[in-house]
């Protein structure tokens, strides 16, 4: 295992810290329990929203905490859910009185330990929405599933939402949005390499040279499928034709595409899938009104790439353009 | 010998030996979660059980029930994942059964784990054979209350090598619960991880009460 | 070899028309030579920024291509300087009559294309100067050298020179502040892994799974030795104590500090090192007052960091401050 | 046989075949370059080689000089790099010594070539020992000087071998230029590319010549 590391069971804290020292006027770090919260919260009267999930997937979720998009993200360890009191605290830390969503994407760990922690709100009088994210289309058969994963529209949630949440938009509204929202992304992935969990020490599985797994989450779990290494062509194909068939992605629609690293893989690759996801967009008659590039949920350094469309409406893109400044999305200000 | 009652010196043992055993089996657990889910069931538990550890030293040893909501509400602040918020139940359920016993006997020790069974399932909604811990616990808690006028070690015992077996017997399934069920038909042929860790801490119980 | 890709003669291409569909309000791909300009080139009056290198080092410099920053970009195969006639037409399609300010890192590939290419130039009656940037502390004996080589310090003098270019300063100005915030930063790196250049098609080195190379540059040649691995906070003490010692950085200043990632290390690590940085920084009686943390010059997927430090004066803050608009760098627009 | 006098034919006979050479070593003179440099002279040889093939169907004969310009041009606008450059500086002063000629002899090869060696020393600054392009071409333009009373053929042969011996020579020196004197001390015990690639343009040269 070859990474920058002290001890593994410090790598959150101390990323936390870095990130506190690097970023002071973007956001304050809560060491125990572990949570990032925007420097100026709670926002009176402001409904927050709040997410978290395991570390590994930098910059989600800390990356986004700020003006316009999170107001606390729960770090767990890595690859790992953050507990209930964890997320409790941070809520409290958050409402300005006006309640949070909680933007959770669907793993059983996820959904119980943020569960528990609404249940606990909720004692508390805080009122809370979730909005659960599960885009993944790779997971076809979710009646023998967890249901799906969410993934790469887990950034596009939180971004709307945060922007709904800044222009004083009520809870309901922000829930509503941001459920909006998941039902019209859908993405998939791909690795070309596994990660390395630090705590294990390897590699979380094996793949040849010209081996590559299909339908990858973003935990270092293996795909759905393995199969022969492609051309980036051919790869954006496997991607974007099950993506583009499973909403149904519908000629003349609006959509936002986003081309995500999964960690190792070179932003000249990613652009390089970026054109030709392009093209195949517009070859079935949408029109990609905005775009993303670049690593925003990640599997450590795993190499590889996922695609999200989202299906856009006004609202929607309104949002997606109002001003954000968090460490790792920032325009309008 | 063994005991045919826990006390809270007892109770306090066991969860000190379920502590060690799951340091000394992190990396297997880690090893059967990398093959179905994302390597990181052995570092959880371990993180969780050195918590509880830490707080055992504290704790006093009257109220069982009291021992056992202290390691509920630990495990759920530390060890996050599926695992964290199932095993957090399976203890604050068992605690409820035990609040306020200086001893548990093994009507009592039966009501707590059915107790904590039936969390686990109100809070992860697995059936049996969904490959999840279910699968260890459910059969542990047969074989405990099929064990008739045996001691109540001899029953842990029987009730733990039933886990193991349950075990064992998630191998060939695929999962429907957790993160193993993305992998569909690819999570057949690996033993799940939670379950282990469930068959460790049942085999823990009946080494202390054997003693 | 894992990468996404078709062709490796095609990757350059493919990348740029990646870039151009999916920022067409920011920047215009030019195919052959190649090339990239912000949208609104050329900007009359402005004095132009310019730069350009190997491919592989992406974000650098095509994600730093739009208003506030880089005039054009014009990236060479992976590696491989530009050579003088894409830098030419560049320079032709930029010029908005003040004159276009070359930023060229320190390797004798590119200073001589850039050189062929400010001569063209100058035939065609277009004023540019040159801004050369050597911060590389790795290389200690410039007299047996070509020099120091650019590394992290480029970013930081682009952002500067084009704030200073959209400001209106004149070409001696740009050019001067330019030199002045070459001479003012310092950097220097390490690599965990090798990487692969698409040609090759495998890693131009090989390190064993406990060893590091120490003094890297950016194009996946080995570094000035081989250590073993240590402590990320072991390695940020070996980056940091070089880099203090050259200009040297004297307490009380102020500065600011750069972590960046070479492509295959994850965010979260990257924190891991700056907050030790920081830290360092800090017992010197240094005042971080700017901070940048991300991949901004990588090295395609190796793994491993690099840390720059620039000591600033007000000038400089100010236009680090400044608006810019562009991929991979953008705020208060 | 052989030849005392290269026509325009001959000339474009010797880039087709150096750009054969270059392609078929594309991957050694790689492999060179990710000993002490970035892994990308083969690629860049063999790209700028392969825009000379193109460029050449189309060109006319009678002007060597042309010929050469062309081939200068063509390499300074695809080679990039160091090699860039300094090939292309080589093939534009050269071009320079034999503008308007349908034919070069001995003398004229002799100056195009010491024209080119000065062009790549202005350009790049190096020195005889640096390790670098200069280490091979050097040592041949010295070997055909002193090849008296032989014909062009073995003139160019003696000279080709001067650049083998001279890039094998690289090999213990520690570079002083380009990107492998980032290396220090480490650039010793390998074979300088750019040298190499010098080395099997002048093979391919005295080849033709002897044809
Ligand atoms: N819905 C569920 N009900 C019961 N047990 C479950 C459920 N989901 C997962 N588990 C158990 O949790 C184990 C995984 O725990 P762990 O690896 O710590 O968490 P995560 O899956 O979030 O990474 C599985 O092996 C399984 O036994
Ligand atoms: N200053 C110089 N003078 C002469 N030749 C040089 C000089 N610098 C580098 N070279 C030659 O260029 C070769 C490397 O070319 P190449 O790999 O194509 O470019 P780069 O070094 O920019 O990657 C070296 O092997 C060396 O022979
Ligand atoms: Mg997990
Ligand atoms: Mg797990
Ligand atoms: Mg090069
Ligand atoms: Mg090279």
């Amino acid at each position: 295992m070859k990474k920058l590391l002290n001890a593994p069971s410090d790598l959150v804290k101390e990323a936390l810290a870095g990130m506190a020292v690097a970023h002071p006027e973007l956001l304050r770090v809560h060491v125990d329990p572990a949570f990032l919260v925007r420097a100026d919260a709670p926002v009176r009267g402001k409904v927050a929203v709040l997410s978290g999930g395991g570390s590994g997937h930098e910059p989600l979720h800390g990356g986004f905490v700020g003006r316009g998009m999170l107001d606390a993200a729960c770090p767990g360890a890595v690859f790992t859910s953050p507990t209930p009191d964890q997320i409790l605290e941070a809520t409290r830390a958050v409402d300005g009185g006006a309640g949070v969503v909680h933007v959770v994407k669907n793993y059983t760990g996820d959904v119980m330990n943020f569960e528990m922690a609404a249940e606990l709100a909720r004692e508390l009088g805080i009122a809370t929405e979730t909005v659960l994210v599960n885009d993944d289309v790779a997971v076809e058969n979710s009646l023998y599933t967890a249901g799906r994963r969410g993934v790469g529209t887990t950034v596009l949630v939180e971004k709307i939402c945060g922007a709904a949440a800044e222009a004083g938009r009520s809870l309901a509204d922000v829930a509503a949005l941001g459920r909006r929202v998941n039902e019209h992304g859908r993405s998939m992935g791909i690795a070309l390499t596994p990660c390395t969990v630090p705590h294990a020490g390897k590699p979380s599985f094996e793949l040849g040279p010209d081996e590559m797994e299909v339908g990858i989450g973003i935990h270092g779990e293996p795909g759905r499928r393995r199969a022969k290494l492609e051309s980036a062509d051919r790869i954006t194909e496997m991607l974007m034709d099950p993506i583009l068939d499973d909403l149904p992605f519908r000629s003349g629609k609006d959509v936002l595409l986003f081309v995500n690293g999964l960690g190792g893989t070179p932003l000249l690759e990613l652009y390089v899938v970026f054109r030709k996801a392009h093209e195949i967009a517009a070859a079935r008659g949408l029109r990609v009104v905005r775009s993303l590039v670049g690593p925003y949920i990640t599997s450590l350094e795993m190499a590889g790439v996922s695609i999200t469309l989202l299906e856009v409406d006004e609202e929607m893109v309104r949002y997606w353009d109002a001003p954000v400044h968090t460490a790792a999305l920032r325009w309008g200000v | 010998m063994g005991r045919e009652v826990l006390n809270g010196d007892a109770v306090v043992l066991w969860l000190e030996r379920a502590a060690e055993v799951i340091g000394e089996n992190e990396k297997y657990l880690t090893e059967l979660d990398a093959a179905i889910g994302d390597s990181d069931h052995g570092a959880n538990m371990a993180r969780g059980f050195t918590a509880v550890r830490g707080k055992l030293a504290g704790q006093t040893r009257e109220d069982i029930g009291a021992i056992l909501k202290t390691v509920g509400m630990t495990l759920l602040s530390t060890v996050g994942g599926a695992s964290g918020p199932l095993y957090g139940t399976l203890f604050l359920e068992a605690a409820k059964v035990a609040a306020g016993k200086a001893e548990i006997d093994r009507a009592v020790i039966q009501q707590s784990l059915a107790a904590g069974l039936a969390g686990i399932q109100k809070r992860g909604k697995a059936e049996p054979l969904d490959k999840t811990m279910v699968d260890a616990l459910g059969p542990a808690i047969k074989a405990f209350e099929g064990a008739e006028g045996v001691s109540l070690a001899e029953a842990l015992a029987r009730a733990a090598e039933a886990a193991h077996k349950g075990a064992e017997a998630t191998i060939p399934i695929v999962a429907r619960k957790g993160r193993a069920s993305y992998l569909g038909e690819r999570s057949a042929g690996h033993q799940d991880p939670g379950a282990t860790s469930m068959w460790l801490l049942l085999r823990s119980l009946a080494e202390v009460a054997a003693e």
